[in-house]
């Protein structure tokens, strides 16, 4: 029933986060906006490791052995939301930075601004 | 086991800690000298890595997790020819640029040199994977490196937005990246490279396999600024401080074009065999435009760096055009051409990088003249000029004459003609450009070209000295310590032989795939019998004498001022300029341009790749 | 199950797709961190508690948190700048709604 | 490109690069269905192999711990481009937020805020605490409960105590707790490669599946992501608020 519902939704974060970033007139928007093209993958790489009836692969009160999900899909995403954080960390710094050199956010009056 | 390849990887991290955690406590020079020492000691490491590897490649498992019973459990470096000469290329030239910068900043903290460090052990360890989510770790992590490292001279204008556009455009590369190794995972259920290859040769090349291997290139080529990924190269470049330049231009794109091949050779070259008549028409394609794009913008350019930042852009296609004949000759060509090439714009981003800290300014027009007395600048550049064009015995000339040749035998004679055309008008820039500055040729201030609508690289001061400081021996040396070393490349004897064994085993899959899962470590049988007799490049000397003859002439040219009598000639240079300002203004430097081409470039090859591997 | 995760799916790529559409920052930043917390509910339901709590301490609360304070610096530029008056850039509005 | 030909190109490009992602996904295998060898087999080992009863946390910082290594760097270098990005210029002066108290975008907390926020300092430190030295038994990490250690620090900022942050924040030691984090990793991992042949091996006795001291090196290790991390958020947040509260471009109107 649910098909192929979540690989969908990825495709359409990528999609609407890049479409954001390319109407953008305002850099801290323009960064939130690939924060949301990021959270594609996030999506994508869990929902490719997931397992009908599975538990998550923890198996404290569960035996080894009871149907989980896959759990490198979940390394690989930790280590993506990581990155994307960090992206957005230091992209958030260069529009404050950006604010306080040249008075505004538009990307579109940086053009008359380039080195 | 062999214990080397995770040092090179560990030690500038490590010394990066230390140096941040010891910041406020550090003098600059203690600072320097550290950084300096630690990307020494990396070098030598990668250089002993790329002795060892000569017979057969090394691999090193992580945690201790070898293959259990045919499974890959944990994370590897395998260690290659190719892979560990990259790698040294990438320690000299940070050595280089870290000895450049004693001079080049006037103050400066622990924290620039830490980022170096990051990103030494980020660029080496790229090299060194052989896993594909490990190389999309370090593929961030020199991206974060490097976003930092080109906003450091924040105070600049300019510079915010170039490193905008740099940094919004390679996240969405990596976005691509990671969407193409989850796509492989779900179809493989691995992450190891080799493993991936094999799994994926038992299958057919359907429309998962296409489609990772359009996002996995796509993402790789926005870092080696293939054209349509292009678009931000240039303002990176041009507000990026001059030893952050020289790894940009040295480092980054070669590495864009390394890892495209490598995954490329270790996972998809089975699979996608069939089909390789196809994929190499669409790569050929790609290279030549931006070969040919590259030039003409180059050629165009004032700014001194985005002059070199679009040769940079015409390289990276000729660099293609040899990776894209996909079999091993054109190959090794292109590894040789990489690594001289990368030496050789590193010595003229130097070159580059005094210029600014003398006067201020790297605007070709407002330095008319002006360089007079800098004349070993000068004639380091010029001799950079000629390198970039091919001028024998320098290593460019060599893996060109590879190439040309290897695409002659490929049945694409017309690459040579590529090679003649890109590399002659991309040198003859840079020529023109020192015959200006140094030499004061041609007229002043020349305002007849197509000038660009802002004050093009008239601003951005010096980080460090005023306009009255001489440019310290620290900063020209490592120029010529890099010119002399591309063209010991070309001197090495043997060199194309090896060249030639490494690419041969570059290109075995399976013989990859034997050495990291099986732990074969003799030479694989389809290896040795292929590593024919190394090509003697000596036919190829006519095209090079006439790419350095047409660069010199080019660089000539525009000395005179155009003749403008006539209509017919009116209307036509009209023309041109009506050509040439709409090429500019493509090259917006707006954040929102460089993401919608590079969407239309991903769609576009995801096109072609469907047409030709259906 | 299966309804469950529908429902969250498609909630988690409307509030995406509002978040993008919010074009005032500081709405975009409540904005982000709603997605932010949805997304955690998803990898709740996806089995993935571990990326769930990564998410929803930095997606819903530290990154917020961080455009909310580099908002805080942009606005009080600008209450300077016109308090200023010459000699700085032409005031313009934060975002078109 | 106009405004106009850029959007039109790109959503164009888009829906053509939408529609061959989709075409691609198409080739995975059927959602809940999947099966790797890999993963398989590590739900199936993991726990008898590294005594890590969250499989999660051992391919983390074990079986793939050198994904994590780099991944922390990736943070130790954003947080130190970020201050370089946001390092003070020359034409700025630092002043003093009580000088005005007013100007201050925070809103004057009142003291029952005030209270209630020191109040659950302490709380989310422990629960910080908890959560990285479980990691290996239960969702969390280093990571997770770094990011909650730096929302502790946070809450002081929250409750109006802003000038006490930065009066007892003493940076060089957490620029020094933050390298020690990041260096520690790299250590462990020399440690191994020097005592056992491999980077990042474990050295230590792997102990019984379920205890806390148990896992072999992927405690010490969350120790010291957790330090890294918490060290780093409270970098990057106190960044961000420095530009908020005391910086001011030289010559700027009082507010």
């Amino acid at each position: 029933m649910i098909g192929h519902l979540p690989q969908l939704v990825a495709v359409w974060l990528f999609a609407v986060g890049l479409y954001g970033i390319v109407t953008s007139r305002n850099l801290v928007h323009m960064v939130i906006c690939l924060s949301v093209a990021q959270s594609s993958t996030y999506v994508l790489l869990l929902s490719i490791g997931f397992r009908a009836g599975g538990t998550a692969p923890i198996f404290l009160d569960v035996p080894v052995g009871t149907r989980a999900v896959d759990p490198v899909v979940k390394a690989l995403a930790l280590t993506d939301v990581v990155v994307g954080a960090t992206v957005t960390a230091l992209l958030l710094a260069l529009a404050v930075q950006a604010h306080k050199r040249h008075g505004t956010l538009d990307p579109e009056e940086f053009r008359s601004l380039r080195g | 086991m062999p214990l080397l390849p995770p040092l090179p990887v560990a030690l500038p991290l490590l010394v990066a800690a230390l140096l941040v955690a010891a910041g406020p406590f550090v003098r600059r020079r203690v600072a320097d000298l550290t950084a300096i020492a630690t990307a020494g000691a990396t070098t030598v490491l990668t250089a002993l890595l790329l002795a060892r590897a000569a017979d057969h490649p090394l691999v090193h498992w992580f945690s201790g997790w070898t293959p259990r019973g045919g499974l890959v459990l944990g994370i590897d470096f395998a260690v290659d020819v190719a892979g560990a000469a990259l790698a040294t290329l990438c320690g000299v030239l940070m050595t280089a640029a870290l000895v450049f910068t004693w001079r080049y900043f006037e103050a400066v903290g622990t924290l620039f040199h830490a980022l170096m460090l990051v990103f030494l052990a980020a660029v080496l360890g790229f090299c060194l994977t052989g896993d594909l989510f490990n190389l999309f770790v370090f593929f961030e992590l020199l991206s974060v490196a490097a976003y930092a490292l080109a906003g450091y001279r924040a105070e600049d204008p300019g510079t915010l937005q170039g490193t905008l556009n740099f940094a919004v455009t390679n996240s969405v590369g990596g976005i691509l990246v990671l969407s193409g190794v989850a796509l492989l995972y779900g179809r493989s259920g691995s992450l190891n490279l080799a493993e991936i290859g094999r799994t994926l040769e038992r299958g057919p090349a359907d429309g998962l396999v296409v489609v990772a291997f359009v996002l996995l290139l796509a993402g790789f080529f926005v870092k080696a600024a293939v054209v349509p990924f292009h678009f931000w190269l240039a303002d990176a470049y041009a507000v990026a401080p001059a030893p952050v330049c020289i790894l940009l231009a040295g480092v980054v794109s070669e590495l864009g074009l390394y890892a495209a091949v490598r995954v490329y050779w270790t996972v998809f070259a089975g699979v996608l065999a069939p089909h390789a008549a196809g994929l190499r028409g669409v790569l050929l394609g790609a290279a030549a435009l931006t070969a040919l794009l590259g030039a003409l913008m180059c050629y165009l350019q004032q700014h001194l760096a985005r002059l070199l930042a679009f040769a940079t852009v015409s390289h990276v296609g000729l660099t293609l055009a040899g990776i894209a004949l996909l079999q091993p000759d054109g190959l090794a060509g292109a590894l040789l051409y990489l690594v001289a090439d990368g030496l050789v714009k590193a010595a003229l981003f130097v070159c580059v990088g005094v210029v600014q800290f003398r006067f201020d300014t790297v605007d070709e027009r407002a330095l008319h003249g002006r360089g007079r007395g800098l004349p070993v600048t000068f004639g380091l550049l010029l001799l950079g000029g000629l390198a970039l064009a091919g001028l024998p015995p320098f290593g460019t000339f060599l893996g060109k004459a590879l190439m040309e040749d290897a695409a002659g035998r490929a049945g694409h004679p017309w690459v040579a003609w590529l090679f003649v055309v890109a590399s002659a008008v991309s040198a003859a820039a840079v020529l023109r450009a020192g015959l200006h500055v140094f030499a004061g040729w041609g007229p002043p201030a020349g305002a007849w070209r197509p000038g660009p609508g802002g004050p093009d690289g008239s601003a951005a001061p010096a980080p460090g000295g005023s306009a009255s400081s001489r440019p310290h021996a620290t900063m020209v040396a490592p120029a010529a310590a890099l010119l002399l070393v591309a063209l010991a490349l070309g001197l090495a004897p043997g060199l194309s032989a090896r060249a030639h064994a490494a690419a041969v085993r570059f290109s075995d899959q399976r013989a990859y795939a034997a050495a990291v899962l099986d732990g074969a470590t003799g030479p694989a049988g389809a290896s040795a019998e292929r590593a024919g007799p190394a090509v003697q490049p000596s036919g190829t000397l006519p095209p090079a004498a006439l790419t350095v003859a047409l660069a010199v002439a080019l660089a000539a040219v525009p000395a005179r001022r155009p003749h403008t009598r006539g209509r017919r000639r009116k209307a036509a240079l009209h023309g041109v300029l009506h050509a040439t300002l709409a090429l500019r203004r493509l090259h917006s430097g707006q954040v929102g341009d460089s993401i919608a081409w590079l969407v239309a470039g991903t769609a576009g090859l995801g096109a072609l790749l469907t047409a030709v591997l259906r | 199950m299966t309804v469950l995760l529908a429902v969250v799916l498609l909630g988690v790529a409307a509030a995406g797709t509002a978040t993008v559409l919010t074009r005032d920052p500081l709405d975009q930043a409540v904005a982000a961190s709603f997605f932010g917390l949805l997304l955690g509910v998803l990898f709740l339901v996806l089995q993935a508690p571990d990326v769930a709590l990564s998410q929803i301490t930095v997606g819903a609360v530290a990154l917020p948190l961080m455009i909310l304070l580099a908002l805080a610096k942009i606005r009080r530029q600008e209450g300077t700048r016109s308090g200023q008056g010459a000699g700085s850039p032409p005031e313009r509005p934060e975002g078109r709604r | 490109m106009r405004s106009q030909t850029q959007r039109r190109v790109f959503l164009v490009a888009m829906a053509g690069l939408a529609a061959f992602l989709v075409w691609g996904m198409a080739g995975l295998p059927r959602f809940g269905t999947f099966a790797g060898a890999y993963s398989q087999f590590l739900n199936a080992h993991a726990v008898a192999q590294r005594a890590a009863t969250n499989v999660v946390a051992a391919i983390t910082f074990d079986y793939r711990g050198f994904d994590t290594m780099g991944e922390e760097f990736i943070l130790f270098a954003a947080v130190v481009g970020v201050a370089i990005l946001l390092r003070t210029q020359r034409d700025e002066e630092e002043r003093s937020p009580t000088e005005e108290a007013e100007g201050r975008h925070a809103p004057a907390a009142s003291n029952a805020v005030r209270a209630l926020g020191l109040a659950m300092v302490g709380p989310i430190v422990v629960f910080g605490v908890y959560v990285v030295a479980h990691g290996h038994l239960s969702p969390g990490g280093g990571f997770q409960g770094g990011v909650v250690l730096a929302t502790g620090a946070l809450l002081v900022y929250l409750s109006g105590e802003y000038v006490t942050l930065r009066r007892v924040r003493p940076e060089h030691l957490i620029d020094a707790a933050e390298s020690a984090g990041a260096g520690g990793y790299v250590a462990i991992g020399v440690l191994g490669l020097a005592m056992t042949g491999s980077f990042l091996e474990n050295v230590l006795p792997l102990g019984r599946p379920g205890a806390l001291l148990s896992a072999g090196i992927i405690l010490p290790i969350n120790a010291a992501v957790g330090l890294e991390v918490a060290a780093g958020f409270v970098l990057l947040l106190s960044e961000f608020l420095e530009q908020t509260l005391v910086l001011q471009p030289r010559g700027g109107g009082t507010p």
